[in-house]
């Protein structure tokens, strides 16, 4: 019998791969990966705590539904806008996107 | 160690494992497709939480759309996936210390949880996950507006994606 | 549904006709004559059923169908407005409904709908016509569809909607809206082509003249609402203890009575609305719009509102008048009338363009009608209101028929002629006979042909209640004037349509498509049947086939109703032998025209054909005696003197002043003090960003991890004084 | 005794059971075992195919077809998978070896695991799960990553090409193939595939035509085949993403390719022509298998007449035809579909089954109709005459100076 804190640990170990993603990769893309996993991580927990907790309301699912639904769009923009990037300035480089600066 | 616990504990590394080398692999395809691997496996972990709609749900929009969108970006944007040079930027000391940190705290917080060893309550026989999770959303006392509202998000999403790629001449 | 409320409802398609055409459809030309023409119908529709109803009412007179309500809060009171069908109003609403559905239908073919578009057409101005190839390759010229189709619709329904509210209203208030809401359409319509000088002048001329009458039809409503407190018409009509007090008191002003003052205002308004002289310069330049408007301003509508307007006041006109014996007021009106007429008629017989002849007969029959009025003859007058109404309508449709064919002709052969002088037309009969037979009707009935046009039982009224009432100066002016107009028409016909065509144009001219001549037949019926409903009792033979209904309907309108004059044979003898004579001898003047040849009136009359056909240089003369001082005012004393040297002298003055103070200000406030303490700002705060800049790197991650930092700083902080703190 | 594989598994988990095997892995066992049946069973099926689909294409092209090997030529199959077998297996250079070798295999095995949830008999089903149509729906995705990983690993552009067209026409094409799906699913208040198949009585092909006519299309688009084969399109891109895979790993694409029409039948035939349901299958369960196969077969045989009977389409037109067409159809016939099945509550299962073929029948209509005034559109847009080069320039605003280059439609 598995206990919910597996759950939980594994959840924050792929929450923590992705947010190393997010930091340190150079690529924007690679960086929507890092997002990706952390969003994964974060509905494990919730369908964990749902499983464990109480089975009969729906909740948990219901949250971990609408974090897709987030997610889908969250990919489509930011796709598409490194695309345009790319078009204007020919890199996805995340540090070297940076007409803001100074 | 039940057969499950072991199913668990292979499952996970293999997750683990390809979600590191999302982050670290160099080129990015692989990366990718070490995403699809690890995507594949939080499914798996649906599976055993009873939660069947979410795992093919999972396969469908993760595997089936927001991956395939990657690749496709990634090879949109090709003449940068494969080049040589630094695969991490300047400060990716602090990221690694960064992410260990915040996991040591979690764990450390979550060992300090009581309802730790928690176990799964049984599910009642003729309980059907999928049909409560369509009542909730679309039942006005429950999740109706948040449903319609992440509806309403994705149309968004939708037309502003096209908007932003568009190719004006 | 009941009655008053469809009488509510007649004005109010055409209105929203209009919104729509201009809002929506204003690019699409089908939709926007389907709408104005549906409207047209629906207001038809209404009035018809009014009408009808009207018939079946006892004693209309009496107990009109009206209805009010509240409308404007006047201190403790409500200024109500409301509708109000009466015999007058039943019987204008009649002809107006016809005229103004026929004018709606005509204008579709008159503005060549379903042609092409022109090759160079713009908007404001005439179309030039297109060219089109046909299967052979040949090239022909043919009319082009006009550029402004839509707006000339929503204008005309504006104009229609103006109409039927004046028409309904049961008060002076909302007659004068609806007076001054065709005013401004009429302005709009007769400078419809705005790109022709001459439209642009006429349609200044137009609204200034008729500004004038309104002005004081403003101040005779003012002058009515102070000294009666209301402007129904019952109120102040129909109960004869106002009428009496407004007759006894005295104004003070030329010794004429309230009423009578009152009745003078209002006239001088009707006046300029009915083009009457000296308020008429601006109607025969009107003809510069389309033709459907002319037919529409000169026949159904704007100047049978002046009319209108004079026969509703007419109590107030005549209260005071022991039989016979005409207050001042009337007597006026009664000179005006018949000198207008008159006068009119004079002028056109000199006239060459077809549709300035029909405008000075416009003119004159007017005065007819005013005359009418100022003898009494208030039947008389309505009875040939309504006449008049159809047969003229019938003849501008006409003329704007015979117009559009020559104009064919004119893009047929190329030629270039004026397609409205007459001297260029003639032959016409055979090419359009429709609109020949038909435009023959109306002359008739404008000249008062005996017994089977309308135009001949109106007039003939009119006579013998001026002879009945022995007004022996207004019968002979008024026998004058009609000879002059079967003279004129007979001229007009001959010309158009009789003898041999004048020119290729005329030659080539063809009849027009169904829109244009449906209407034209129409309207040719009732100005013939039309006449026979005010046949007096006891004229000879017919006198007792049909009763006389115009007598016993509109009569009832006033609280004494007229009685009917005794039959005698002299104006009937008179109306008969002017009309045929006039006709006899415009038919001997004009029967053999040669082209080119003069006008023979000018070897006869000389120099007075050279007044005559510069309408006794009115223009010249108003234009001496008020645009000029206007301009030289405007010039010399406004601008010159008043704004450049007072006004702008005194502004640069201060304007100096000023500029002195603010230098002074300047140079020892503003820039060592404030703008030093500004630039000391300034320059630190760049010093202090110049330090802080560096950490704005631009790269997302790098905030990212500063901010997580950051988080996981205050956390255990805050972790720290939470839990361990305690 | 009427239905053997049912008690056929009962004996062997007895079996293990008395050879003392924890009950968990007793499971794992059967599953493993059940797989291995299924998927031996679908392939020789598979290699039957080869043999089917090149003899019915002989026919339509009116030629005889294998006839050399084996009687009718049914051995040739087995000569083509020797000859792939030691064909020689080239790699291209600059390929990426680990994913272009992963690619056949997971296209392959994605049409496999669709096998999983198709009921054989009323009690023989892989694995019924209460989300079965999404689940088919899922794995489909599984197969558009291994093209895409074959088109890229393959270090070509055609390949690349190729692939792209694929994963934008398969992507596309999910759409009006999952509302189609949903309309069984929403005839039988169940996801799982068994579930639909049990209540059938009335077959959802009567109940829900144009469904099936949506899912049949966008099934044949989703396994590429004509008109829809433009990622194999050989006068364009030479032979799509399998353009530089030779020997067994193109054989298991063709295979997989092959299998997946036999699939999309199969799904076709138990989501709209009632799966196993057929005469005395109630008594003999395992006639279900049987009649499930002449259903799936009968498709196939569709779907290659189809194949062997069109061209191959525009892509543009493809496109259109899906996002113009195709979608906003499926999506009112689901609303359509779900709003009569609501009124219809109460009413017995023939008057049902009539009105909802009536409402169906009007849809086709109205569609036709609108159909035909668009295509008059088109045709006048088409037809009309292009402006004669010597317009009038004096008037025309410069660019439409020289009409006579912009071709209209």
């Amino acid at each position: 019998m598995v206990p919910i804190s597996w759950y939980l640990i594994f959840a924050a170990a792929l929450f923590c791969i992705g947010l190393f993603g997010v930091l340190a990769r150079k690529n924007a893309i690679a960086i929507l990966m890092g997002i990706e996993l952390m969003l994964n991580a974060v509905n494990i927990n919730l369908v964990a705590f749902w499983r464990y907790g109480t089975p009969r309301d729906i909740s948990g699912q219901a949250f971990a539904v609408m974090v897709f639904a987030v997610a889908a769009a969250e990919v489509a923009v930011g796709l598409a806008l490194f695309i345009s990037v790319y078009r204007r300035r020919r890199t996805v480089a995340a540090d070297e996107i940076d007409l803001l600066k100074w | 160690m039940t057969i499950d616990q072991i199913l668990f504990i292979l499952v996970a590394a293999a997750t683990l494992g390809a979600a590191l080398l999302v982050v670290t692999s160099r080129n990015l395809i692989h990366a990718a497709l070490w995403l699809i691997v690890s995507l594949f496996g939080i499914s798996i972990f649906y599976v055993f939480l009873n939660a069947g709609f979410l795992a093919v749900v999972q396969v469908v929009v993760y595997i089936g759309a927001i991956a395939i969108l990657m690749i496709f970006a990634i090879m949109l944007t090709r003449r940068v996936a494969d080049t040589p040079g630094p695969r991490f930027n300047s400060n990716w000391i602090w990221a690694v210390l960064i992410s260990v940190v915040l996991f040591g705290t979690i764990s450390w917080i979550i060992s300090s949880w009581p309802g730790i060893n928690g176990t799964k309550p049984g599910l009642v026989e003729a309980f059907d996950p999928v049909q409560k999770l369509g009542v909730a959303l679309v039942s006005p006392e429950a999740y109706v507006i948040p449903f319609e509202l992440a509806s309403v998000l994705l149309l968004a999403a939708l037309i502003g994606a096209i908007i932003v790629a568009w190719e004006r001449e | 549904m009941t009655i008053e409320s469809l009488v509510w409802f007649i004005p109010l398609p055409p209105l929203l006709a209009f919104f729509i055409i201009i809002l929506i459809t204003n690019r699409w030309k089908r939709a926007s004559h389907v709408i104005a023409i549906g409207a047209a119908m629906l207001s038809w529709l209404a009035s018809m059923a009014i009408y009808w109803y009207a018939n079946q009412v006892e004693h209309l007179g009496e107990h009109p169908i009206s209805s009010s309500i509240p409308w404007l809060p006047i201190g403790d009171t409500w200024l109500t407005v409301g509708v109000q069908i009466d015999p007058l109003a039943a019987v204008t609403l009649f002809f107006v409904a016809w005229t103004v559905l026929m004018i709606f239908i005509y204008s579709v073919g008159y503005h060549n709908y379903g042609q092409p578009k022109g090759d160079h057409d713009r908007p404001g101005i005439p179309p030039h016509g297109a060219t089109i190839s046909d299967v052979q390759g040949h090239m022909h010229k043919v009319p082009s569809i006009e550029p402004m189709y839509s707006r000339f619709f929503a204008f005309i329904g504006l104009f229609a909607f103006g109409m039927y509210l004046l028409v309904i209203s049961d008060n002076l208030l909302t007659l004068f809206i609806g007076w001054e809401i065709m005013g401004l359409c009429s302005y709009l319509l007769i400078g419809f082509w705005y790109a022709k000088l001459s439209a642009r002048a006429a349609m200044i001329k137009a609204f200034l003249t008729t500004r004038v009458g309104d002005v004081f039809m403003l101040l005779g409503i003012a002058y009515l609402y102070s000294v009666t407190g209301t402007l129904n018409y019952r109120d102040i009509l129909h109960n004869p203890e106002v009428l009496h007090e407004l007759g006894t008191t005295a104004s003070g002003f030329l010794g004429l009575s309230v009423a009578g003052l009152v009745g003078l205002l209002l006239f001088i308004g009707a006046v300029g609305k009915s083009a009457q002289w000296p308020l008429h310069v601006w109607l025969p330049d009107a003809m510069e719009g389309p033709t459907p408007v002319s037919a529409m301003i000169h026949a159904a509508t704007m100047v049978s509102a002046g009319v209108y307007l004079t026969l509703r006041i007419f109590p107030l006109l005549a209260t005071g008048m022991e039989h016979g014996h005409l207050t001042p007021t009337m007597q006026v009106v009664a000179f005006i009338g018949a000198f207008t007429a008159l006068f009119a008629a004079t002028i056109a017989i000199a006239q060459n363009d077809i549709k300035r002849v029909l405008a000075y007969s416009t003119i004159s029959q007017l005065g007819f009608m005013f005359a009418a009025i100022g003898i009494g003859a208030y039947i008389a007058a309505a009875f040939h209101l309504v006449m008049h109404a159809f047969f003229k309508a019938l003849l501008f449709l006409g003329s704007g028929s015979v117009i559009h064919g020559v104009e064919h002709g004119v893009f047929h052969t190329g030629e270039n002629v004026d397609p409205q002088d007459m001297f260029n037309m003639g032959g016409l009969r055979k090419k359009m006979p429709i609109t020949f037979i038909t435009f023959l009707i109306g002359g008739l009935a404008l000249a008062g042909f005996p017994l089977i046009t309308a135009g001949f039982w109106s007039k003939d009224e009119i006579f013998a209640d001026a002879f009945g009432h022995n007004h022996t100066a207004v019968f002979i002016t008024l026998a004058l004037a009609a000879l002059l107009t079967a003279y004129y028409t007979m001229r007009q016909i001959t010309l158009t349509f009789l003898g041999e065509p004048r020119s290729k144009a005329a030659d080539h001219a063809s009849e027009n498509v169904w829109t244009m001549t449906v209407p034209l037949i129409i309207l040719a019926i009732f100005s013939l049947v039309l006449g026979w409903v005010g046949i007096p009792e006891d004229f000879p033979v017919v006198g007792n086939i049909i009763p006389n209904y115009a007598h016993e309907f509109v009569g009832e309108t006033l609280l004494v109703e007229p009685k009917p004059v005794t039959f005698n044979f002299v104006p009937l003898i008179t109306s008969i032998v002017v009309s045929l004579g006039g006709l006899g001898l415009g038919w001997l003047v004009y029967r053999k025209t040669k082209a080119g040849a003069a006008d023979p009136q000018e070897r006869v009359l000389g120099a007075v054909y050279t007044l005559l056909q510069n309408k006794y240089y009115f223009d010249e003369l108003y234009d001496f005696l008020f645009v000029r001082p206007a301009y030289w005012v405007a010039e010399k004393f406004s601008y010159l003197w008043m704004d450049r040297k007072i006004i702008d002298g005194f502004l640069n003055w201060i304007a100096h002043l000023t500029s002195l103070i603010g230098n002074f200000l300047r140079n020892f406030i503003d820039m060592p003090i404030i703008n030093g303490f500004g630039d000391w700002i300034g320059e630190s705060t760049k010093k202090l960003s110049a330090i802080l800049r560096p950490i704005q790197t631009g790269r997302i991650q790098q905030y990212m991890i500063l901010a997580l930092v950051t988080v996981a700083g205050f956390t255990a902080l805050f972790y720290y004084l939470l839990v361990y703190g305690r | 005794m009427s239905d053997p594989i049912t008690s056929i598994g009962n004996w062997i988990e007895n079996l293990l059971v008395s050879l003392g095997t924890s009950p968990g892995l007793t499971v794992l066992i059967l599953t493993a075992l059940g797989v291995l049946v299924v998927i031996s069973f679908v392939l020789v099926l598979d290699i039957l195919l080869v043999w089917v689909e090149r003899k019915i294409v002989a026919r339509f092209q009116d030629r005889l077809g294998p006839n050399r090997v084996g009687p009718f030529g049914l051995i040739q199959p087995i000569a083509d998978v020797i000859k792939l077998i030691i064909k020689e297996d080239t790699i291209p250079a600059g390929a990426d070896k680990v994913v272009f070798n992963l690619a056949p295999v997971i296209a392959l095995v994605a049409v496999l695991l669709i096998w999983a949830v198709v009921p054989f008999t009323p009690t023989l089903v892989g694995a019924d799960i209460s989300v079965g149509v999404l689940y088919i729906v899922a794995v489909g995705g599984i197969g558009t990553v291994a093209i895409i990983m074959a088109g890229w690993a393959s270090n070509n552009k055609f390949a690349l090409l190729g692939a792209f067209r694929t994963v934008a026409q398969i992507v596309s094409y999910e759409i009006p193939l999952v509302i189609a799906l949903l309309v069984p699913v929403l005839l039988a208040r169940t996801m799982s595939v068994q579930g639909i198949v049990a209540n059938q009585e009335i077959w959802y092909i009567v109940t829900a035509p144009v469904a099936a006519a949506i899912l049949l299309i966008s099934g044949i688009a989703e396994i590429g085949r004509t008109p829809f084969d433009l990622l194999e399109a050989e006068s364009e891109i030479v032979a799509g993403f399998h353009i530089e895979y030779s020997g067994m790993k193109f054989g298991l694409f063709y295979a997989g390719e092959l299998l997946h029409a036999l699939t999309i039948g199969a799904l076709f035939s138990t989501l709209f022509l009632g799966g196993w349901r057929g005469p005395f299958v109630d008594q003999f369960p395992i006639l279900g298998i049987f009649y499930l196969f002449i259903k799936a077969f009968f498709v196939y045989f569709l779907i290659m007449w189809i194949r062997y009977t069109l061209p191959r389409i525009r892509i543009d037109h493809m496109l259109n035809f899906n996002w113009k067409f195709l979608t906003p159809l499926a999506i009112v016939v689901l609303m359509i579909t779900a709003i009569t099945d609501k009124l219809l509550e109460n009413v017995s299962g023939f008057g049902y089954t009539v009105i909802m073929l009536g409402v169906n029948i009007l849809i086709v209509w109205i569609t036709l109709i609108i159909l035909r005034s668009y295509s008059s559109r088109e045709r006048e847009k088409v037809g009309e005459p292009r402006p004669v080069a010597n317009v009038d320039v004096s008037n025309t605003a410069p660019g439409e100076g020289t009409p006579s280059t912009s071709s209209t439609g």
